[in-house]
């Protein structure tokens, strides 16, 4: 059985999709908001995220420590995103 | 009973919560900040979390203590500001003997610690704030909307 | 706040009498006796203390652990009849740090258990009483004034 | 310098001192007080007061784990009774 692609826009370019970054602390007051809506080429690993971020983020290099949360449960950077995922960045933790 | 809340957290719904006819130990935690947490007086903590990860992971905690040490483990954590001197976090935990009621109190609290994704912020006396997430960014008072600096 | 008491404990006086600014930590430990200590239903215990030398000893031990962990320690146990179910001993212990509030905790019950000179009377469902006093005498129910037997 | 005794009662027999005991638990029931009053001679030790007990305790052996205070202290066996005393037998403990 052979596979129809039923990607909308044939081209070169993948499909875009957008997903939902959620920001907390330091990096919630840097960016001035707790959700950011990124559009992204499809399955952009979710640790690819960091570089698409609003500045100053993104001239940034990623905090040491950093991990990845895919619609609240942990995952890894490589993790591909698809459309409507939200993601959330998240920096060592202090509670407690 | 898992649960972040706005309001000072009282110790004894959580002792209620865990307590059970076969447990005869019950030792719970009360994580309070320190006047001195730096070299600059910390006035009030805000505590900032992500809402749905940090409940999933708070249960997900209880549930390795109550299975690892045969306990009933309760925690509850404060969001939002809170003063010096008050409970941020409160941890309650019953067994049938008191050697597991302390390790499933002790292996909650060090894991949340280590795991909850739940920030705090130490705002100072002057009105600086610093997030406690790795970052060192502090922002001096009086609040300038967006400036940010990085210490060290 | 160390003290023994004909009345049912409640846990915050003594959390309000170990907190401290400066400490971050506080642990308390709650001890009640469970349905089931032995092979007869227990329905309810009687603590009976050497009074004296109870309170010297419950405020030696609480000092021997603020010495050593640089804590604040409250002790408070019940005397005479106690529901089972109905905490008999509390803790509370404050530390700078959490390790160090859990390892004071638990030094003060376990000492509490190996010194202090009280005795616990296990009133079973039938009426009988035995104390737990190493001698294994059990007074059968219903109450004859003087008779008691060894059992074993 | 020579030492002069001044025991009021002067022959064979030491003075009596008359000491107080406190019984708990299993020894205050088999007693049928939680304090008996027993007159012994001086110097008695501490360890001794047991044989003295009302019956049906002075025919049994002293439980195993038996400890002693004196003046609500903490005692050995061997410390002599002095008039006025107060003395008590300490089984096995089981608070908290």
């Amino acid at each position: 059985m052979i596979e129809s692609r039923s990607w909308p826009n044939i081209g070169l370019m993948p499909p875009s999709i957008t997903v939902t970054v959620r920001l907390f602390a330091s990096l919630r007051e840097a960016a001035g908001a707790g959700e950011v809506d990124l559009e992204l080429p499809a399955a952009t690993p979710v640790g690819a995220v960091w570089s698409h971020l609003p500045a100053p983020l993104a001239g940034e290099d990623p905090p040491e420590g950093l991990r990845y949360a895919l619609n609240a449960t942990w995952t890894l950077p490589g993790a591909p995103l698809r459309d409507g995922d939200e993601v959330a960045l998240v920096l060592p933790v202090s509670g407690g | 009973m898992i649960a972040l809340t706005a309001d000072p957290i009282a110790l004894d719904p959580l002792v209620e919560a865990v307590s059970d006819p076969e447990h005869g130990g019950l030792v719970t935690f009360l994580g309070t900040t320190r006047r001195e947490t730096t070299l600059r007086p910390v006035e009030a903590l805000v505590y900032e979390a992500y809402e749905e990860l940090a409940l999933a992971e708070l249960r997900a905690i209880a549930a390795e203590a109550e299975a690892r040490f045969d306990a009933r483990v309760a925690i509850v954590h404060r969001t939002g500001r809170v003063a010096v001197g008050e409970p941020s976090v409160a941890v309650a935990a019953s067994a049938g003997h008191r050697p597991a009621a302390f390790a499933a109190c002790r292996h909650a609290i060090d894991e949340l610690k280590r795991r909850a994704p739940i920030w705090k912020q130490d705002v100072h006396a002057d009105g600086a704030t610093s997030w406690q997430d790795g970052r060192g960014v502090v922002r001096p008072s009086p609040d300038p909307e967006h400036a940010h600096e990085p210490v060290r």
